[in-house]
């Protein structure tokens, strides 16, 4: 019952803000509090219990949901979605201390907040095909509320945006899906992932590419990236770091569970194109940061670029790829995450975005400048960090099957660097613009919601196996499978 | 046999034609009642005298009434329009044109059974069909009968709320 | 000799309501092409259960005879309607709905 | 009476109670000026018509009244339909301010005479029965959508009676036909005859068919025949609307498949022509839908795209595919009623029909901005709610029926929808109002909308039971 | 996991982590309470480099013993060997680590005085002890991977340093030109180290011996190559040299520290710790490179005015030496010069501190005559610039004439223009000492008579340097038979001191001193007047270093932004809006115009739905509202319906 305890943490919270009345903000506020800090508390007593060396599901509940259909209520971690887990429950907890900047029609936004909250940890938990889609768009409505009512610049274009590219994605999952019960009568994905060498090549192709389509869109994959910039920068600040920190990498995840295990075939047929995709990924999102003028578009193109490494790492087919697309899909959630606070604590003071009018605040703001250099710093690849670790991984991964992709993928490094210290310069070096002489410092409350994400920024570049001890059992396993071993679950 | 056949389908369909293309409103629904008689005497001629009564009946007697009714009360309004009385006549005559064609054409290549191949209807079959078998149809019509009446008089009696933009 | 020929005249009663009710532009001439579709219908009926012997068609006529008085009251109530809210009885003068 | 007539009777009561209380229920209006004494029979025949639907037995023989219609467990469902269109329609019928009070009491009568109608269209099994109930509706419904006292009403139902008369009348030449080329009326004796039918005979019933498909596509609003749709909503008054968005489709979805099952040989050569207006239908309706400012029309044009995707299950022409119809046909009916109850009361409220009058909803009655952008998305397919659950299986059927490309213009159609459902929530959420005046939907507006929001969300959670009760009544068998 | 290839005993001493452990605490302390620590922050990050410094020698013993003391740990994986890292200390990596902690600790000592009244002091006392740490790092891995984690993380610290005076626009774009320039020498690192991994599948620097024995010579040239690549961007040779004089910008401690002594001296190491990959074919590249920096940074130096610039090009230039060494194949000695390198210049770098500390300035044209005033400062530059021009028999003279007689026994040629090299630097660095301490006082802006001599502080520290730069080319001389050779493994070593190098040499060093006199500081002309113009020519190029900077900035840099500002254009106009085109196919209809404007003007609608709008109002217009042409729709249908069915 723990994970679906997991679960009922943020519904009940949410059902309870309901229930509140809606001048009591400060209620509203502790109970979205209560509510996100005891999902947390709930995915680290996972992690307590989580035993990294074994192969099966682990917590795994299953119950008859819709018998006609075969559905159930299936939900489990393994080593390949507690991290994402964990990933979810943190930022959830931190971005819901950030959001007092939100001062209106609290009490929509935190019900909201807490349901997509529940979105993701399912869509993470799900062990169900049919669950998970379930769970996959639950996410998509609160997001598309958020962004739109309390997000900024042309919001309601981006919102739109964002619902509908990611909605046309979904569907072509949808249709696959389908395509895939009517073909094995089960969603069960582990099943399906067992009988995955079963189904002949086309069918997987067929099918492989449809879900690529609606991972792709969530990733998102060049071309498919339009709507990140806009949504994230028109998102509020929460709103912006639970999209990059968990939305895009659910996209990833889907990978992982479900196109690579059950169409082993077809990912290996795709894989150049994978491949392609995620140098197109890396290289362009880093050039197309490079011009950017407004930090937080800086920001999201950059993860354009990042997670174009987890689709490198995913196509090398190998331990050390793989274990790196995870890692930088754990790594790129804390990082981007708090770049995207960072962003929010700067405009929360500023009203402005635009780089080119900061200047020389590294004076004015101590705490704010380490914080800044530093997660620029994870951000761009910085060994002792951890995106360096993930980065490394995904490209050592990579380099042996698609060696020339991740030849020019090493380029984005370089561009990486050049856009964050742009940032670093533009904002924080040079001479003081005397427009923010009276710039005041971070708050208490916003070093709290950082400085957790620092640690663990920190502590997983010196000593990554924190994190790949736990994800590389379960990696190993599927790797295995794909390439054409028996799978053993 | 075969002239009054003639006669009345001469006649039915010259009614049918003035129907649809006379311009005074009030002789093309005394065509109509024209093309009613002429079906009517088909149906004498089809050995069905109570369909024909009926018809005749209902028919001219109550509807073409009605109509005559409802014409002379909107009057007023059609006489002072100045427009023409039919409107898209050459693609309506070649739709009605092409679907009379795919109609024949198909009726055509059929071959009737001989005819008549039955004894024909009579009354007391019918009758007894109308109360055993179709009573149910008999219940529903009066209900569409109440319904269609009642309906009517409530939107036809009921004054307008306001006077309507112009 | 009447099967073909009489199904002939039908057609072209049906033919000349579906012309009439395309061409015709006061709604009361609409309804009295739509009665020309309905003595089509009903003189197929007619011919045919006496080329059957087939006695529910021929109350299928009556109940066409019914409804078409059914049918041309709630159409007449209609018009008288419009005649007083929309100030005409054309059918192409009433396109206050479109798009 | 005969045996057969008391037998047939008690599984027939519920329709019975409904005429008889059509039938009151219009005396009713007559007599009394205020719609209260109407409203209360209404409800009361209603009930009694409920609890009859509930205890009534499955007939030993499927034939009632001499296999004129048919009680089997597929009409079951439908007659639940009908009766729940109704109920709903009466709740929205009360609540309105539209309607003017004294012409309430005769609307509600006809509503009632629509159930039954609504009720026989699926029941038929003869076509005699198929024409009385198809006009039974058509009629009564042409009257209640010209019950608003402005112009926009008059010509609605102008149009639609129109529309309708040569539609039917089209239909009732085709049945004609059919009758001339195999003598026969009963929908069983007609599958006998039709099997017989070869060479030129064959090819004569298609055109028969094509004929009467006019008729029924009429009915549910499928391309080409769909024309009439959007201006008889935006005319009707709102329950009106809200009425024939629902009623009408099932039963005619029913009809129809009944029909096609009478016609079963015919059903190949028709199949391509089908599913090519299904692709129309529901292209036709999301598309059209994108560029409309009123919110009935923009309903209408959703519920031409919602019946693009219910004739799926039609095409898919599976015993899945009938299941998967009939859950949408539940699903709809919560979904649609639920949105038109929001537009009932904001109509109530500010008098305006246009989507601006939804701007900032969510601030002036957040219950009903909520509830509203439940059904919205219900009708998008967003799961966990069961207008999703219904596309999920409809999309099944599709490619269960090898019929992959129609579940991708499903998909692709989905995506397209989303766009003017998001664009309602969008003003309902995002665009501030003018004015900050609470809209306070009256009592029977909460209880419609109770009812659907909570079917919608509930059964999209666990639509096991529904599901469960659905394909013990959907069968291939029709006859 | 043992590595059975160490040269005798491998030791396992966990011990060994304190090393870079002690400065990466400091920097913690500093950090967060550097500002509560205030003036003695200093002593936190000078005791914390002693501690390292007394670690080092206290492992002297064990390693010139020719043992290995190593510790290890799983990393990246929990069972794969390969990904298992570790410390390790062999001759090589001691000798660095003695040059980091050594000269650290001095720096540290004079960067007391130097940085003293900063308001940032703690701060920069903080990033010295991370770079301390990152290089400690560097040079103690065992792993490529941990090599580049300390490679990237003194990158950074050189940023950090770099730009230490951030608001100077200057300064701050002279740190993300180091870092930038070097992490594109990284790269190519990177990409030696994923060849390396996928041909050989081992990454410990102790295995490079047997990886040798596997790989076929091409692709240890390219890895060779490659990890090149990376060692010419931090030790700034040519082409990746730019950064290099920029980062000047930064304090003068960073730069003797940093920029002179050790960091970028890690690409030497980095090629002398893997010197096995490489082959004949890639030491040609190594040698090449190295001399083509050797004198390009020469003749540059020449022509300069700043001080620290001419120290910088002059780094260069002798950076350029010792990757010719490595050219030759002789680690031992480029690591030789390394050492003897990082005391002269680091004290050549203190000096100048000095000199600008007292003077506040550093173009030669506004000093003059300082020896009065700042004895002890001239007298220990002087020494260093000996040192440097190799004049026998300070430490420069027994490292730079150990390069001359490899040289000499492999391309005889190149003796030569390794003289022609020493004669330019002594000319160079003696036309600096020269103008600066000699000669009268200048007296425009006032600066230099003012001058007074540096606080204890930093005088001292430049004196021990001053030991070190006379006496520290001992460790290689034959005098005490090449205790150095013995530590880093290399039993060739020539007898004796070499009497027509030693003889050449000098004549090269006073050839030099000649010139720096003469044309240095009496300006004169040596050129017959008929090559002036010419020689003029040659001067503009060398003194405007080539127009390396202007080539890269209109040939690498400008095309890359507007590459950026290029693609996110066509992010913005081609791929978002690639479904426009289809929505374009709608509008023809001259009915759809007004519509057109109002998508546009709406916002809500991007490509694909101005595409579907367009088709859902050209269907809306087939609406048209009156009921007979509907009725005329439903006609035409059932015609056409019924033609199509009944065939």
């Amino acid at each position: 019952m723990a994970l679906t305890a997991l679960l009922a943490c943020p519904l009940v919270g949410m059902l309870l803000i309901l229930a509140l009345p809606k001048t009591a903000v400060k209620a509203i506020r502790s109970v979205a509090l209560l509510a996100t800090g005891a999902a947390l508390l709930g995915s680290l007593q996972l992690l307590a219990f989580f035993q990294p060396g074994r192969t099966q599901v682990q917590f795994q509940e299953k119950l008859s949901w819709i018998p006609q259909l075969n559905i159930f209520y299936t939900v489990g971690v393994d080593g390949i979605s507690l991290p994402m887990v964990l990933l979810t429950a943190l930022l959830s907890f931190l971005a819901c201390i950030a959001s007092t900047s939100i001062t209106e029609r609290q009490k929509e936004y935190y019900a909201l907040y807490l349901l997509l909250e529940v979105g993701m940890l399912g869509t993470f938990l799900a062990l169900d095909l049919f669950l998970f889609y379930v769970f996959w768009e639950v996410v998509l409505v609160p997001m598309y509320l958020m962004i739109g009512i309390w997000g900024g610049g042309r919001r309601e274009y981006s919102a739109f945006k964002f619902f509908v590219y990611t909605l046309a994605g979904s569907l072509a999952m949808l249709l696959a899906i389908l395509a895939l019960y009517l073909r094995t009568r089960s969603f069960d994905m582990v099943h399906l992932a067992a009988m995955g060498h079963t189904l002949d090549l086309g069918f997987q192709q067929l099918l492989f590419v449809a879900f690529f389509l609606g991972f792709a869109i969530k990733v998102p994959v060049f071309p498919f990236h339009t709507w990140l910039p806009d949504a994230h920068v028109d998102a509020p600040t929460p709103g912006s770091v639970l999209l990059a920190g968990v939305l895009l990498k659910m996209g990833g995840y889907g990978f992982f569970r479900i196109a690579y295990p059950i169409f082993p075939e077809g990912a290996q047929w795709f894989g150049g194109t994978m491949a392609l995709l995620g140098m197109i990924n890396i290289v362009y999102g880093a050039f197309v940061a490079m011009a950017q003028t407004d930090f937080k578009r800086l920001v999201a193109y950059s993860s354009v670029s990042h997670m174009g490494f987890v689709l490198l790492g995913l196509a090398g087919l190998t331990a050390e790829g793989w274990n790196g697309a995870m890692f930088q899909m754990f790594s790129h959630g804390v990082i981007t995450g708090a770049m995207f606070l960072l962003v929010g604590v700067l405009y929360d003071r500023a009203h402005t975005r635009n780089l080119e009018e900061f200047g020389g605040l590294g004076v004015r703001v101590p705490v704010y400048a380490a914080f800044l250099i530093f997660f620029s710093l994870a951000s761009l690849g910085l060994p002792g960090l951890s995106g360096f670790v993930a980065e490394f991984l995904a490209l050592i991964g990579a380099y042996g099957r698609w060696t020339w992709q991740t030849t020019v993928s090493v380029l984005g490094v370089v561009v990486a660097a050049a856009y964050m210290l742009k940032v670093i310069r533009q904002v924080l070096l040079g001479p003081l613009n005397t427009r923010w002489a009276a710039l005041p410092d971070m708050t208490g409350r916003e070093v709290i919601s950082l400085a957790p994400l620092l640690l663990v920024v920190l502590a997983l570049g010196v000593y990554p196996l924190l994190l790949l001890q736990i994800q590389d059992t379960a990696l190993q396993q599927v790797i295995a499978h794909v390439l054409g071993q028996p799978w053993q679950r | 046999m075969s002239i009054a056949y003639g006669l009345l389908a001469v006649l039915t369909l010259l009614g049918a034609v003035w129907v649809v293309t006379l311009r005074n409103l009030f002789r093309a629904a005394l065509s109509l009642g024209l093309v009613l008689l002429g079906v009517a005497g088909l149906f004498i001629l089809l050995e069905a005298e109570f369909l024909a009564f009926v018809q005749i009946l209902v028919y001219v007697g109550a509807i073409l009434t009605l109509v005559v009714f409802a014409i002379m009360l909107t009057a007023k309004l059609h006489a002072s329009s100045a427009s023409p009385a039919s409107r898209q006549t050459v693609p309506a005559a070649a739709a009605a044109l092409g679907l009379f064609l795919v109609l024949v054409s198909t009726t055509n290549a059929l071959t009737w059974p001989d005819y008549p191949a039955a004894e024909a209807v009579s009354l007391a079959a019918l009758g007894q069909e109308l109360v055993k078998t179709l009573v149910l149809p008999f219940e529903v019509i009066s209900l569409v009968f109440v319904a269609a009446m009642v309906g009517a008089i409530a939107i036809a009696a009921n004054p307008p709320m306001k006077p309507p933009p112009s | 000799m009447p099967v073909q020929s009489l199904l002939l005249l039908s057609h072209a009663l049906f033919c000349l309501g579906i012309y009439g009710i395309l061409t015709r532009r006061h709604a009361i001439g609409l309804l009295l092409s739509i009665e020309l579709i309905l003595n089509a219908a009903a003189l197929n009926f007619v011919l045919f259960s006496r080329a059957f012997g087939h006695v529910q068609a021929q109350a299928f006529a009556l109940f066409i005879i019914a409804l078409a008085a059914c049918e041309a009251v709630v159409g007449l109530a209609i018009i008288i309607r419009l005649s007083r809210t929309a100030k005409t009885v054309f059918a192409d003068h009433v396109d206050l709905l479109k798009g | 009476m005969s045996t057969v007539l008391w037998e047939s009777l008690s599984a027939w009561w519920p329709e019975l109670i409904l005429s008889l209380g059509a039938l009151k229920v219009i005396l009713a209006g007559v007599w009394f000026k205020s719609p209260r004494g109407a409203l209360t029979f209404a409800w009361l025949f209603v009930a009694a018509a409920a609890a009859a639907l509930w205890v009534a037995p499955v007939p030993p023989s499927t034939d009632v009244f001499f296999g004129l219609i048919v009680c089997d467990p597929f009409s079951l469902v439908f007659r639940w339909l009908a009766l729940g269109s109704v109920a709903i329609t009466l709740l929205l019928m009360s609540a309105s301010r539209e309607l003017p009070l004294s012409l309430r009491g005769e609307g509600m009568g006809l509503l009632l005479a629509i159930g039954v109608g609504l009720m026989l269209m699926a029941e038929a099994n003869h076509l005699l029965m198929a024409y009385l109930a198809m006009e039974l509706v058509s009629l009564s419904a042409y009257l209640l959508v010209g019950f608003l006292r402005d112009a926009r009403s008059s010509e609605a139902a102008l149009k639609y009676l129109l529309f309708g008369a040569l539609a039917s009348g089209i239909m009732l030449f085709g049945m004609s036909l059919l009758f001339a080329l195999t003598g026969q009326l009963s929908f069983p004796a007609l599958l006998e005859a039709v099997r017989g039918l070869s060479g030129p005979m064959a090819s004569a019933l298609l055109v028969a068919v094509s004929l009467m498909l006019a008729g029924l596509a009429f009915k549910i609003s499928m391309v080409p025949f769909h024309m009439w749709t959007p201006d008889a909503y935006e005319g009707a008054p709102a329950a009106v609307t809200a009425l024939l968005s629902v009623g009408p489709k099932a039963a005619g979805l029913a009809l129809f498949l009944r029909i096609m099952a009478a016609l079963a040989p015919a059903w190949p050569a028709l199949a391509p022509t089908v599913l090519g207006l299904t692709v129309l239908t529901m292209t036709l309706g999301n598309v059209v839908a994108l560029v409309q400012t009123n919110v009935k029309r923009l309903l209408a044009y959703s519920t031409i795209g919602q019946v693009g995707y219910l004739l799926i299950g039609v095409v898919a022409h599976t015993a899945l595919g009938h299941e998967a119809l009939l859950l949408y046909l539940v699903a709809y009916l919560f979904m649609n009623f639920g949105a038109f109850a929001c537009v009932v009361a904001v109509v109530n409220e500010t008098g305006s029909e246009s989507l601006e009058a939804f701007r900032g909803l969510s601030k002036r009655a957040p219950a009903l901005a909520l509830s509203l952008a439940l059904f919205l998305l219900s009708l998008a397919g967003i799961p966990p709610l069961l207008g999703f659950f219904g596309k999920f299986l409809l999309f099944q059927s599709a490619l269960d029926a090898s019929q992959a490309w129609l579940a991708i213009a499903g998909a692709v159609n989905s995506a397209v929808a989303l766009y003017y459902y998001a664009n309602l929530i969008r003003l309902m959420y995002f665009v501030p109002s003018e004015s900050a005046r609470p809209v306070r939907p009256a009592a029977a507006l909460h209880v419609a909308l109770g009812l659907c929001a909570a079917a919608t969300l509930l059964l999209g959670l666990f639509p096991g039971a529904l599901l469960e009760w659905l394909s013990a009544h959907a069968s291939l068998n029709l006859l | 996991m043992d590595h059975a290839a160490a040269p005798a005993v491998t030791l396992t001493l966990p011990q060994l982590g304190w090393i870079p452990a002690l400065p990466l605490l400091a920097f913690t302390l500093l950090l967060f309470f550097g500002r509560r620590l205030g003036r003695f922050s200093p002593w936190v990050a000078v005791a914390a480099l002693a501690g390292a410094l007394g670690i080092t020698l206290s492992l002297a013993g064990t390693v010139f013993h020719g043992h290995r003391v190593a510790v290890s740990w799983a990393w990246l994986s929990a069972d794969a060997p390969v990904w298992s890292i570790g410390l390790s200390v062999d001759g090589l990596s001691w000798l660095m680590l003695f040059v980091v902690t050594s000269i650290g600790t001095m720096i540290a000592l004079y960067s007391m005085g130097y940085m003293h009244g900063d308001p940032r002091l703690s701060r920069f006392f903080a990033y010295l002890s991370l770079f301390c740490a990152s290089m400690l790092l560097l040079v103690l891995a065992d792993h490529f991977l941990l090599l580049y984690v300390g490679w990237e993380l003194v990158g950074l610290c050189s940023y950090l340093l770099i730009s230490f005076w951030f608001e100077k626009p200057e300064a701050a774009a002279a740190g993300r030109k180091a870092f930038i320039t070097t992490r594109i020498g990284d790269t190519g690192l990177l990409l030696g180290i994923l060849l390396l991994f996928w041909t050989a599948h081992e990454l410990h620097f102790s295995q490079l011996d047997a990886v040798r024995a596997h790989l076929s010579p091409g692709l240890l040239t390219l890895i060779s190559v490659l990890i090149f690549l990376g060692a010419a961007g931090k030790s700034a040779q040519i082409p990746l040299h730019v950064w290099l004089p920029d980062a000047m910008e930064g304090p003068t401690p960073v730069s003797a520290l940093i920029h002179a002594a050790t960091m970028v001296a890690a690409g030497v190491y980095l090629v002398a710790r893997t010197l096995p990959l490489f082959t004949p074919e890639s030491l040609q590249i190594v040698l090449t490179i190295g001399l083509l920096t050797h004198l390009f940074a020469g003749t540059v130096a020449l022509t300069q005015t700043d001080i620290k610039r001419i120290l910088a090009y002059s780094t260069l230039s002798q950076l350029g030496l010792m990757m010719v060494a490595l050219g030759l194949g002789a680690a031992p000695l480029a690591m030789f010069h390394l050492g003897t390198h990082a005391f002269f210049k680091a004290l050549l770098f203190l000096g100048a501190g000095s000199v600008i500390h007292a003077a506040h300035a550093q173009e030669l044209g506004q000093l003059g005559g300082l020896r009065k005033t700042m004895p002890w400062t001239a007298a220990l530059f002087f020494i260093a610039a000996v040192s440097m021009s190799g004049l026998f028999p300070l430490s420069g003279f027994w490292s730079k004439d150990a390069i001359l007689l490899a040289a000499r026994h492999d391309h005889p040629w190149l003796l030569w223009v390794l003289l022609g090299g020493a004669a330019m630097t002594t000319a160079y660095i003696f036309r600096v000492y020269l103008r600066c301490f000699e000669g009268t006082a200048k007296d425009h802006h006032g600066a230099t008579p003012h001058a007074h001599e540096s606080p204890m502080i930093m005088v001292l520290p430049m004196a021990m340097l001053g030991l070190g730069a006379i006496g520290a080319g001992l460790a290689g001389s034959p005098w005490l038979h090449h205790p150095l050779f013995r530590l880093l493994g290399e039993t060739h070593v020539h007898e004796g001191v070499d009497v027509p190098i030693l003889a050449w040499s000098t004549v090269a060093a006073a050839l030099g001193l000649g010139l720096a006199w003469v044309v240095g500081v009496q300006q004169r002309y040596l050129l017959p007047p008929a090559l002036r113009p010419l020689g003029s020519q040659l001067y503009r190029l060398a003194a405007n270093k080539y127009y390396v900077d202007e080539l890269y900035d209109r040939f690498l840099i400008r095309p890359f932004l507007d590459l950026a500002r290029g693609l996110a254009g066509f992010d913005q106009r081609v791929i978002d809006g690639a479904v426009n085109g289809a929505g374009r196919v709608g509008w023809g209809l001259g009915e759809l115009k007004a519509w057109f404007d109002q998508a546009v003007v709406d916002q809500l609608v991007n490509g694909l739905a101005r595409t579907v709008r367009g088709a859902g109002a050209t269907l809306r217009w087939i609406q048209t509202g009156i009921v007979q042409q509907y009725l005329f729709v439903v006609v035409m249908a059932v015609v056409v319906l019924s033609a199509l069915l009944r065939r």
